[in-house]
């Protein structure tokens, strides 16, 4: 309808001046977003706010390491957030397991299950180094070039492929009914009562 | 084992001397200050710490399992806690490491439901009488039917190297690994 | 009819510019306050187009589109019905209690939406704005009696009229306490603390908002700004007299003139709900009940009485 | 035969015949028709009317004389009964079960009718009671209890109204309505008015379901045919508010110039408009804790009609307009709202919110029906709902009354409140399994149903198709109405069209936007945000049971104190006395009767007899 791409450069400015971030804190790194967020370094000067609700966020920080259990609500996340995203990993627990390298349920690669734009080395990182790492996505979204979704979508084979390896086949829908069984003893016994 | 420093609390000594009066079939010590270690038999649990409950030990903390698999054994550590006496106090037992069934202490402490599941989960011991063993703590489920736990003779590295498809860089018979 | 688009489309710009200008006021107030810099003025715009420019949207429905556009053209009907210094376009129709109506039904319209998405979030925000407006409901409800009762008519224009005569509401006795509750109420409305027990980001994730993205949030932010411009431009219509300047020969200076005098009362009204807001935590439901029903209603209920003798 | 016994008549003649012949099919096919005819005379009787401004009819019958009369006033809830009866009867021919349903409702059809034209004292009782009767004959099919309970309230009301008639007669010594109100005006005392102006309140208070005569109400509406609760709601109820207006034709002037006003509102006024504005406060909170679909729209009702009791007692020509007004809209989208309980109930066979879920795909008809209704019970512009709340307000606020004026605004916003929870819990979220072929209305309910919501929509873009109507009650200009679509009260100006015109070019412009932006993807009820946890449709995260649980919670002392369970208590008392009365007094020994006999002559001969 209308040729959206002779704006592109504004709503590319408007995209990197306006990142929307997820608050799912994961690990230990969730500590530092605190002082970043507050009067200390301050990231809503970048227009970045933190959103409790994916829909409407587009940066995911993953703040330290991952669980099987948290990757699979990081994934579900991941996935409701509309495109463009962007993914930003602090630390070395999601680049390589870190010091749970030997820990059965610490995730050791992260970008073999979702994307990641942005790693930020460290354990953990201090705020200034994160603030460094935003500074990195915003060049890179600003060119382009920060296309995480875009990997997501043509290499879904490949991060489907790892997720259903580590999880199982059909793990949404077998996680969704872990609990029902219990949920719906407890519901008949409120019931009876 | 280092030589053992014999801790001169009387008022821990009073407590313990009254307490085994009142259960004569178990072993206590004094470890330190505040700090009070009972050793009872598996099957008499239940009614010491019935009677702890009832001489001032009022919390339970935690229940946690060791697993001593020279001796064959699973020694479980109930903390208590007591306010009156402002103290804690170990109660440890022993359970033989293939048949690890005891009676569960939940109608004394309520809190113990929660401990319960997780030394059942992973040491795999068996508390008779609790109604919410089987329900899902904090493995993951592919996790539990693999079978992993805590018990020493599980091969937790090369489960973890199987499942997260790790490159096989590091030897086992190192000492130290190098990733 | 060419008159009456051009003013309308007039009107519908310069609500939603300076709409975004007091959002993004509010945000740099706010940051101030905690001795942040703040994001810049135009935030609040660049996050819309943002939003807007999101290349994927979801929908659970129709009634989940439907209810967005609802809200934002029930609030561009509201705005219309308010009038603007000396520009109006169905300012003879501006009755009181339409516009009370009008500026609470875009909340219906997101509470729809926000419902037929399913989410247990967006139903227990949904409970909770519903309790808070029934709670501010009391207040607000006296205050508009009293304002009616006052001037004994119920249209917003003569109600500006006759403060040029007799000078702004607030400086009557019944009508300061009908503007302290109203005040009060604006708080509620726009849904900053201690009364944004509907959003609370932190437990239930923003509450009705949780399931909008994309598009729809934009949109949304779009009414927002609208509705903060309609909020404040009512409350300075009829509690601070509005903004009718006859100084000038010209009759375009003159409207300017008003309309920079509107502003400037807007603002003010919007500074006092940013103060209040940055430096009160959150109230829960029935706390905020309990509050409105006590002393905004004893307040607003001696404004009522007061102004019908 | 005249016209108007026929429209009187028209109904218990059909439901006699369908309960006579009771043959699937013929039976539905009269019980409409004896609905229809009385419309149809109706319609064809305006513009007759419109000409001599008053039709009357009198037959003699048992030494009594009996008068109807067709004025502007009792033509226009003659159509209220006429509309919603016809709308009623149309979806009970998917709902009803037997003949005795056909019977029984259009029996207290007739009633309603006969309630409105009477002309007089005797007549207006008698109708009354038929239609007490049916009603109540209705409702003790599927309830005892409920049909007892309503029984009883009817009674008392009954013999207040019986006390009331007999006072004025023995006054008057005649029923006819224009004798009354002489009779009335020049002759009655002080004391006797007072107790005339209080067993009428109680008489019509009990019909309408005011407070805390209400507690009827919630049970005998629930606990019926839901297609006939669109007619008990909707018409049977407007007898008891028309019942209010009587007060005022016949004993209001000489209560006025007797007792006075308060403020410009006449101090017996105000007494019927705050217990209206309780009535709407106490039935609002109570229908927004409801866990029954019923039950919630049986307390709305009672809420609802508190607004027609204050816009009454006000007094004023402009508030009583306002009150018809509101009377009107709230038989068209009560009546509404009862058929799509009527349908919900037809299809799913479940009447809690906990069993409800996710309909509004299942059933879009249905919804988009239940959406107009809930704009305009909301009272939102453009809808009916909202034209006569706003002049039940305009005529309120515009006579100085301020905490009737609070009143009102408050039960704006419960109004909002209770129907939100019913569209979540029904419309919206998760549906359970056992619903998941429910199918749309059927023909009759859904034609039911577009007949009451068409004028929902019309009347509130057009009000002055109504206000010229209603002013022709009081033969005068009280709301102008310039246009059709346009009112003037002189201090407050409201139009239809406008509104409904930008709202379109509101939503006209947000939707530009909207289809300027990235195509939407519909995603299934389970794609939500649950903290990142997947959903699932089998264990269902809808808040359906106690939506309002904080608002209960901080009701709670309130709550406790219940009509419902004083009058239970009354009863439980009177039951004591006459058990302790039979055990020592009426013990059935004769030698103590011969003993009270002696006392009783004692006491005579100690008097002097």
């Amino acid at each position: 309808m209308v040729d959206w791409r002779l704006y592109e450069p504004l709503i590319n400015f408007a995209r990197k001046r306006s990142m929307w971030i997820v608050a799912f804190c994961t690990g230990c790194g969730g500590i530092e977003m605190p002082p970043l967020m507050t009067s200390r370094y301050d990231l809503e000067r970048f227009g970045m706010m933190p959103n409790p609700a994916p829909r409407m966020a587009d940066l995911f920080l993953i703040t330290g390491y991952v669980t099987p259990k948290t990757l699979k609500r990081i994934i579900i996340t991941y996935e409701m957030q509309p495109d463009p995203k962007y993914v930003l990993a602090h630390g070395s627990c999601p680049l390589n397991g870190g010091i749970y390298w030997d820990a059965y349920n610490a995730i050791k690669h992260l970008d073999k299950y979702i994307p990641v734009d942005v790693a930020i080395a460290g354990c953990m990182p201090r705020p200034e180094a994160v603030m460094d790492g935003i500074k990195k996505i915003m060049d890179l979204i600003e060119t382009g070039k920060a296309d995480g979704w875009k990997r997501y979508k043509e290499n879904y084979e490949y991060y489907k492929k790892n997720q259903d390896e580590l999880f199982g086949e059909g793990w949404r829908e077998k996680t969704a009914r872990r609990w029902i069984p219990w949920l719906m003893g407890r519901e008949k016994k409120r019931e009876e009562e | 084992m280092a030589e053992e420093v014999k801790a001169s609390w009387s008022k821990g000594e009073e407590i313990v001397r009254m307490l085994l009066e009142k259960a004569p079939y178990a072993e206590g010590t004094v470890r330190r200050e505040r700090r009070l270690e009972f050793k009872v038999p598996a099957d008499r649990i239940v009614d010491f710490l019935r009677t702890a409950k009832a001489n001032g030990f009022e919390l339970l903390l935690q229940i946690t399992a060791v697993d001593w698999l020279k001796e064959g054994e699973i020694e479980l550590v109930y903390q208590l806690f007591s306010i009156s006496h402002g103290t804690h106090a170990m109660v440890k037992t022993r359970l033989p490491r293939d048949e690890a069934r005891i009676s569960t202490v939940m109608d004394i402490y309520p809190v113990a439901e929660t401990y319960e599941r997780d030394a059942h989960e992973f040491f795999k011991v068996t508390f008779e009488g609790n109604p919410k063993l089987e329900m899902p703590w904090i493995l993951e489920d592919e996790d539990r039917e693999v079978g992993v736990s805590h018990r020493k003779d599980f091969d937790m590295l090369g489960y973890v190297k199987r499942k997260y498809k790790l490159l096989d860089r590091f030897d086992e018979d190192k000492e130290n690994y190098v990733i | 009819m060419i008159e009456t688009a051009l003013k309308a489309l007039f009107i519908l710009l310069y609500a939603t510019f300076v709409g975004f200008m007091f959002m993004g006021i509010i945000r740099i107030v706010t940051a101030r306050i905690h001795r942040r810099v703040g994001p810049p003025i135009y935030q609040p715009i660049l996050d819309t187009i943002k939003l807007l420019s999101k290349k994927s949207n979801i929908t659970h429905g129709l009634i989940y589109d439907f209810g967005i556009l609802y809200a934002v053209g029930a609030t561009i009907l509201a705005v219309m019905f308010i009038p603007l210094g000396s520009i109006g376009v169905l300012r003879a129709y501006g009755d009181l209690i339409l516009i009370t109506f009008l500026l609470e039904i875009p909340m219906l319209g997101i509470m729809f939406a926000a419902m037929s998405s399913g989410n247990p979030y967006a139903g227990i925000g949904a409970q909770r704005a519903l309790l808070t407006l029934l709670a501010i409901q009391v207040p607000l409800g006296f205050a508009i009696v009293a304002l009616a009762e006052f001037y004994g008519t119920f249209s917003t224009y003569e109600i500006v009229m006759a403060q040029q005569t007799m000078g702004w509401s607030i400086f009557h006795f019944p009508l300061l306490l009908a503007a302290i509750a109203y005040d009060l109420v604006l708080q509620a409305m726009f849904g900053k603390e201690p009364f944004d027990i509907m959003i609370a980001p932190g437990e239930i994730s923003l509450g009705p908002m949780v399931e909008f993205g994309g598009k729809h949030m934009g949109l949304l932010q779009i009414q927002h700004a609208i509705a903060l411009f309609a909020e404040t431009l009512f409350f300075a219509n009829i509690f601070l007299g509005g903004g009718v300047v006859t100084a000038f020969s010209s009759s375009i200076l003159n409207t300017i003139a008003g309309l920079a005098v509107l502003l400037v009362k807007q603002v003010a009204v919007l500074l006092i709900a940013t103060f209040m807001g940055a430096i009160f935590p959150r109230f829960t439901i029935d706390q905020a009940a309990k509050f409105y029903w006590k002393w905004p209603t004893i307040i607003a209920a001696l404004g009522a009485v007061l102004a019908s003798l | 035969m005249n016209e108007l016994l026929i429209i009187i008549f028209a109904p218990l003649l059909g439901g006699v015949l369908a309960w006579a012949l009771n043959v699937r099919g013929i039976r539905e096919l009269l019980g409409v028709a004896g609905a229809a005819v009385p419309l149809a005379y109706l319609v064809k009787l305006y513009s007759e009317l419109d000409a001599s401004g008053q039709l009357s009819h009198s037959i003699d019958f048992a030494g009594f004389t009996f008068s109807f009369s067709l004025t502007h006033l009792t033509w226009v809830f003659a159509m209220i009964a006429g509309v919603v009866g016809l709308a009623s009867t149309i979806a009970m021919v998917s709902t009803s079960r037997d003949g005795y349903e056909w019977l029984f409702a259009l029996m207290s059809l007739t009633g309603a009718y006969g309630v409105f034209l009477s002309f007089d004292l005797l007549g207006f009782f008698i109708f009354w009671e038929l239609m007490t009767v049916g009603s109540f004959m209705m409702v003790l099919k599927y309830s005892r209890s409920a049909g007892l309970k309503y029984f009883v309230l009817s009674v008392v009301g009954a013999f207040a109204m019986f006390l009331a008639i007999a006072k004025i007669y023995a006054l008057s010594g005649s029923f006819a309505f224009p004798d009354v109100a002489n009779a009335v005006y020049y002759a009655m005392g002080r004391g006797d008015l007072a107790l005339v102006f209080g067993l009428f309140l109680v008489a019509f208070g009990v019909k309408a379901g005011m407070f805390p005569l209400h507690v009827w109400a919630p049970d005998a509406y629930s606990e019926t045919n839901q297609s006939y609760t669109a007619m008990f709601s909707g018409v049977l109820s407007k007898t008891g508010v028309y019942g209010f207006i009587l007060i005022y034709m016949l004993i209001g002037y000489r209560l006025m110039v007797e007792f006075g006003a308060f403020r410009s509102a006449p101090k017996f006024g105000y007494i019927i408009a705050f217990l209206g504005g309780l009535t709407i406060i106490v039935g609002g909170l109570l229908a927004a804790l409801q866990e029954d679909i019923r039950k919630l729209f049986a307390y709305s009702s009672i809420s609802q009609i508190g607004y027609i009791l204050v816009a009454f007692g006000v007094g004023t020509s402009l508030s009583i307009e306002a009150g018809i007004y509101h009377a009107i809209s709230h038989a068209l989208f009560k009546g509404l709202f009862f058929l799509i309980v009527a349908t919900i109930i037809y299809r799913t066979g479940k009447t809690t919110f906990a069993d409800m879920g996710g309909l509004a795909e299942k059933m879009p008809f249905t919804f988009a029906m239940a959406f107009v209704a809930i704009l305009s019970l909301a009272g939102i512009p453009p809808m009916a709902g909202f034209v006569s709340k706003w002049l039940i307000f305009e005529a309120v606020i515009s006579q100085n009354l301020p905490i009737l004026g609070g009143m009102v605004f408050f039960g704006s916003a419960i109004g909002f409140v209770y129907l939100i929870r019913f569209t979540y819990a029904v419309w919206f979220g998760q549906r359970p399994t056992d619903l998941d072929d429910t199918k749309d209305a059927p023909l009759p309910l859904a034609v039911a149903m577009a007949i009451l919501a068409i004028p929902n929509i019309v009347f509130g873009i057009a009000p002055g198709l109504v206000v010229k109507e209603l002013n022709k009650i009081f033969g005068g200009e009280i709301v102008t109405s310039p246009t059709l679509w346009e009112l003037n009260l002189g201090f407050g100006r409201y139009n239809g069209l406008l509104i409904l015109v930008w709202l379109i070019v509101g939503l006209l412009i947000a939707a530009v936007i909207y289809f300027l932006g990235a195509p939407v993807r519909k995603v299934p009820v389970t794609d939500t945000y649950q903290s990142g946890n997947p959903v699932t449709m089998e264990y269902n995260l809808t808040i359906r049971r106690n939506f309002f649980l904080p608002l209960k919670e901080a009701l709670a002392f309130w709550l406790r104190i219940s009509f419902d369970k004083l009058y239970r208590d009354i009863g439980a008392w009177v039951e004591d006395f006459a058990e302790v009365m039979r055990n020592y007094v009426y013990n059935g020994n004769v030698q103590s009767y011969a003993w009270y006999l002696a006392l009783i002559l004692l006491i005579l001969a100690m008097w002097g007899v």
